[in-house]
């Protein structure tokens, strides 16, 4: 089953409320190693067949991320390495 | 949580333009055309300076410069409000503060105000719209009020248009989003679609706050030796697009990218603001206060210091930056959101940052106040600004742009809507009622309004789809000697077709008919604010429509007795050479000496007797009628009535006080139908409608003559509310009655429409081209 | 004695002024209790209030929970305290793990406020003895994240212990599972609702005045413990 | 400069409205093969030195994560990787 991963994150210099609040919060779980959180959006694309990385991107471009404050990565899941250098956590 | 340090900035430091540099190097050429400065005003700073400017200086005067922040174009017209004001004891603060303040008890004060946020609504509509309502909540605040409500006035594009399918989601989320985050209750506002607004969407926020007259805040940097610290926000690189031509051209850093960054706005730090904020007024630790919004610190240093008089010091390293690698004009010209710059003497200092440090927002000491009558700012050690605040803040240019009656007008007013064709039939009329209560500008915003949070700090007595947002001034405690909690009354109104046709008379319809919507809940207007949506001052056609406005309204004030408060002009609205519809939007507060007494719109009661006020004549230029069912826009609008809207005001005022009304309603776009669709819908509750035998059934549903209502009366009551209206000279026209057992609309003898085809008319349009 | 109820503020809390307002109309004291203080100040119950703590970021409730105040009243609840947590409140009391499941974004992915008709469920919970069981009243809803999610096993655990408090009926504003708008702990000492009790207690202000039930049957509640201890 | 980079998804029996709401728009856009769409969050951790994997669970475990309704994966960013299988698209 073919996956296509976006990830979309606020341009570098755009303000991340969300991120800074996680930031701030940390000291109070006793973090303080953390010097800045971001957080954008993880999307995973399921194909039919083979995954398309034209159609992903142009999905990409409309629907997933603004280009006035976004930007976006995408690349073909390839679970064998997320397997080795990830590892689940179903917590 | 501190800024970055200097020694982390180092990257342009040897091409730093400082104060010395700018002496020495006098025919360095400067990019100020780009900065949107003409020769002469550039020549002037140089006069000002006696050099040229620094980088930093040039960025400064270009923003302070600016239209949006020299109302250059305007002030020559704007000084017709204060002319014309009528005098008042009530105002407290008026034109040229952050806002307008009024008195309403003894000990309390309301102060509201409209801006616009029409063109970053456009480029990020989320954003755009959600600083907007930031923005103005930090005019009302720097007030030394508590903001208590919001509203927003809207205009977007064809209904239809797949862009508008862009820009209106996103808008309405980014109001929804901040307002409710924020705590601040929506009570109202307009949702208009016309293809003139395709390109240029208007988003107008207004804010109300609510203070004790004791603790009126100003924006004075006065007190030698006072401390200027900077509250709120980290300061990034939103908004500095337009100094970006300054970039140093040696810049190392990796982005180069100076494109305008869009500003994001954190509501939840401006709750944080507005609480520190309140909780230092009351503790009397404020001496002067102002919001950065446009022109961030540019604005707020200069004006702070001008107010005063006196000079201000500023070490630029010491304000916190999201950013390592900004540059002092950049510093400057940011707008980050959610800061607000504080007057503190030095022994308060302390407190100050310990109040900040509770609610969890960033303060910092950047600079001093002086008595050198200068402002100057130091960055890396080094002076780069040393001006006269006055020069930046008040001295900017002023221009009397030339004006000319658009040649058309003539034709334009032949074209009538009166001579249009009409539904000849009772089918014909059904479906023009049906048809009309389902277009875009007349249809149930139900899909846009619950997106709002209209009831938070419980304070709401009144909200969409009431004809005004009532609110009982209960937050501080009021209640009037005598009578029951105080309640003010707000509705903000516009009509861009009126204003097309004839912008004297429609900035006038506009103001008559927010004033009518105040006055139907039974409240007494007290004063008005304005937005003033229109194209380019550059084109002599638009000035005109300007000037003939601003005279319109200011007349239109002083007829109608309450003065202007203060407002805001959005010029520039136009996509090539094609200017927006004329538009401004007219915010009017209103006063409930006793809150509980407010009238709500719609049919309740059973019984009740349905009475029109006011007269009905063939006035359909401009109309919806003419708009929604022909596309046609021409002729003379409907004819202005002030002493005829105060004397329907009076008659509402009374009744509502001796509770001779149940509901009432305002006539407006749609006429006598629409206002029949909407009080059936409201509750669900049918009427039956007699026309009068010698009405032409067509002219009397779908009209716009102004100075009408609704009303219903309670059995019993009849006689002494007709004899009210008498008193008042204002024609009454007994209608029928509020029937359920009708099941909808019923007008005798012509047609009759259920409940649940009105409903579904109605209510189905926005989920349709939006949901 | 007249009761002592607290209110929880929180950076970013909004009907907590709303709240202490509800409180003092049902005719007890409110008591403003601060997000950074361990201490509850010896009240009989507390109130987490709506808003947008921290503003809601992450997801709604999850960083209140890690609030000093939250430490004694996750103790203070476990022990017994009577708690109500209203939209953003019960989000917390699910974060902390107070009460069961999850508040997720609205199926139809807007903030939604309306006037919302709701079925008292139970009636035995600390917050709504003064209710019939079955009774509807009209209590307004307003939030985002407002669908209550749990695992088949866990809702079934809800219905089958009567701790389902309140259902939506006419209408599901959120997409909710099981139409649950509020619910409650094992001992029903804890109760948690995304509708606002607080903004129906004044027909000036509310869509009815169904709310002050909540307010006047924890006070109820107390006095019987009072009684109960024999004080 | 350390980063972890922790990716939240709801748990696949958890409806994703958003998800769904993307997925629903794709034929529009004349897309047809992507048979599902889920979105999640992505987090970027910045450690002032050492990225500390321990830590970065501990907190995704405790904050960044809801486990009734969440799982999270974590790694340490190592740009290189990300640099050649992904592209950045700064659209
Ligand atoms: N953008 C909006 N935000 C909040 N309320 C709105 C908005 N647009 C319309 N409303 C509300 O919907 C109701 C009907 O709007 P409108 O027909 O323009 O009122 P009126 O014609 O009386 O000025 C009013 O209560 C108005 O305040
Ligand atoms: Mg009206």
């Amino acid at each position: 089953m073919a996956r296509v991963l976006v990830d979309v994150m606020l341009k570098p210099e755009i303000l991340d409320p969300q991120g800074e609040a996680v930031a701030n919060a940390l000291p109070r779980l006793g973090v303080n190693g953390i010097t800045s959180v971001r957080i954008g959006k993880r999307i995973e694309l399921e194909f039919e067949g083979e995954p398309d990385l034209d159609q992903a991107r142009a999905v990409a471009d409309a629907l997933l991320a603004n280009p006035v404050i976004e930007t976006f990565t995408l690349r073909v899941d390839d679970t064998a390495e997320a397997a080795e250098t990830g590892e689940e956590n179903a917590a | 949580m501190t800024g970055t340090q200097p020694a982390d900035r180092t990257e342009s430091f040897d091409e730093l333009d400082t104060v010395d540099v700018a002496s020495k190097t006098p025919d360095e050429p400067q990019p100020y055309a780009e900065l949107g400065l003409r020769d002469d005003e550039y020549a002037k700073i140089r006069d000002i300076l006696g050099r040229r400017p620094t980088g930093s200086e040039l960025a400064m005067y270009s923003i302070m410069w600016s239209e949006h922040c020299s109302y250059k174009s305007s002030k020559v017209h704007l000084k017709k409000f204060s002319e014309k004001n009528p005098r008042t004891d009530r105002m407290l603060a008026g034109i040229g503060e952050n806002a307008g303040v009024v008195q309403i008890t003894e000990d309390l004060a309301v102060t509201f105000k409209v801006e616009s946020h029409n063109h970053p609504s456009y480029v990020e509509p989320h954003q755009g719209a959600a600083t907007g309502v930031g923005g103005i909540v930090r005019d009302i605040l720097a007030m030394g009020a508590r903001p208590v409500a919001v509203m927003d006035a809207l205009r977007f594009g064809d209904a239809e248009h797949p862009d508008t399918k862009r820009v209106l989601p996103g808008v309405v989320s980014g109001i929804s989003f901040y307002g409710n985050c924020l705590g601040l209750p929506n009570i109202g506002g307009e949702v208009v679609f016309d293809p003139s607004y395709q390109g240029n969407p208007l988003v107008n926020a207004l804010s109300v706050g609510v203070l004790p007259v004791s603790r009126l805040q100003n924006k004075n940097a006065s007190g030698l030796g006072n401390v200027v610290v900077l509250l709120g926000q980290k300061t990034g690189k939103d908004g500095i697009g337009g100094v970006s031509v300054l970039a140093s051209a040696t810049f190392e850093d990796g982005d180069t990218d100076n494109r305008p960054s869009v500003q994001v706005g954190d509501p939840f730090v401006e709750k944080l603001l507005i609480e520190s904020c309140l909780e230092m007024y009351d503790a009397e630790l404020v001496v002067g206060i102002q919001d950065l919004g446009g022109a961030g610190l540019t604005c707020a240093l200069s004006e702070t210091a001008a107010a005063a008089g006196m000079g201000m010091y500023v070490d630029l390293d010491r304000v916190p930056l999201r950013e390592a690698s900004m540059e002092a004009h950049e510093v400057l010209a940011s707008e980050s959101q959610e800061r607000m710059l504080l007057i503190v003497s030095p022994d308060k200092v302390g407190e100050v940052l310990a109040v900040a440090d509770k609610w969890g927002v960033l303060a910092t000491a950047i600079g001093q106040v002086t008595d050198t009558g200068r402002l100057i700012i130091n960055w890396h050690g080094q002076t780069v600004v040393d001006c006269p605040p006055g020069s930046l803040a008040d001295d900017g240019p002023v221009y009397n742009r030339p004006m000319k009656e658009p040649n058309d007008r003539a034709l334009i007013a032949a074209d009538r809507a009166e001579t249009l064709p009409r539904p000849s039939t009772d089918e014909e009329l059904r479906a023009t009622v049906l048809n009309m209560a389902g277009s875009p500008n007349l249809a149930d915003k139900t899909w846009i309004t619950e997106q709002y949070d209209n009831m938070v700090g419980g304070n709401t007595a009144l909200s969409m789809p009431d004809d005004a947002g009532v609110l009982r001034l209960d937050a501080t405690g009021a209640v009037a000697p005598g009578t029951g909690p105080v309640g003010i009354a707000l509705s903000t109104d516009g009509n861009g077709r009126f204003t097309r046709l004839d912008p004297y008379t429609g900035a006038q319809l506009a103001l008559a008919e927010a004033y009518r919507n105040v006055a139907v809940t039974g409240a007494t207007p007290i004063a008005a604010s304005d937005c003033l949506n229109f194209g380019s001052p550059e084109d002599p056609h638009v000035m005109w429509q300007f000037a003939q406005a601003v005279e319109g309204l200011a007349e239109g004030c002083a007829q109608l007795n309450i003065p202007i408060t203060g407002g805001n002009v959005s010029f520039y609205n136009q996509t090539g050479m094609t200017a927006i519809h004329p538009t401004p939007v007219v915010a009017v507060l209103g006063v409930l000496d006793d809150v509980r007494r407010r009238v709500p719109m719609g049919f309740d009661n059973d019984g009740d007797v349905i009475v029109l006020l006011g007269e009905t004549y063939a006035e359909l230029s401009g109309s919806e009628w003419a708009w929604s069912q022909h596309g046609h826009l021409g002729g003379i609008p409907p004819a202005v009535d002030l002493a005829g809207e105060q004397a329907l005001a009076a008659v509402m005022r009374r009744a509502a006080e001796v509770e001779h009304v149940s509901a009432a309603h305002d006539l407006s776009d749609g006429g006598l139908a629409q206002a029949l669709v909407e009080s059936v819908l409201r509750n669900k509750v049918g009427a039956r409608i007699k026309l009068p035998d010698h009405a032409d059934p067509f002219v009397w549903l779908f009209a716009e003559s102004t100075a009408r209502a609704l009303v219903c009366i309670p059995r019993g009551h009849e006689k002494a509310f007709g004899a009210l209206c008498e008193e008042h000279d204002v024609p009454w026209t007994p209608l029928g009655i509020v029937d359920s057992s009708a099941g909808g609309l019923e007008v005798v003898d012509h047609f009759s429409i259920s409940t649940a085809e009105l409903a579904e008319a109605s209510e189905g349009t926005l989920p349709r081209l939006f949901g | 004695m007249t009761a002592r109820i607290g209110v929880v503020t929180f950076p970013g809390s909004l009907d907590d002024r709303d709240a202490q307002r509800a409180i003092r109309l049902a005719g007890a004291q409110p008591i403003a209790l601060w997000h950074g203080d361990t201490a509850l100040r010896g009240v009989d119950a507390v109130i987490l209030p709506g808003g947008f703590s921290y503003g809601d970021y992450l997801r709604g409730g999850a960083i209140a929970r890690f609030a000093p105040v939250m430490e004694s009243l996750v103790d203070a609840a476990r022990g017994g305290l009577p708690v109500l947590g209203i939209c953003n409140g019960f989000q917390i009391l699910c974060e902390s793990h107070l009460l069961p499941g999850a508040l997720t974004r609205n199926a139809h992915l807007h903030f939604r406020r309306r006037a919302q008709g709701l079925r008292v469920e139970n009636t035995s919970s600390a917050f709504t003895a003064h209710f019939d069981a079955g009774q509807e009243i009209v209590i307004p809803v307003k939030n985002g994240e407002g669908r209550f999610v749990a695992d088949e096993r866990t809702l079934d655990e809800l219905e089958g212990e009567g701790r389902v408090v309140f259902r939506y009926v006419d209408g599901n504003p959120s997409g909710a599972m099981r139409d649950i708008a509020g619910i409650s702990n094992a001992a029903g000492n804890v109760v948690g609702m995304m509708p606002h009790p607080e903004h129906a207690v004044e027909a000036l202000t509310g869509p009815s005045v169904d709310g002050l039930g909540l307010f006047t049957s924890v006070i109820a509640h107390l006095g019987q413990a009072a009684v109960g201890a024999g004080s």
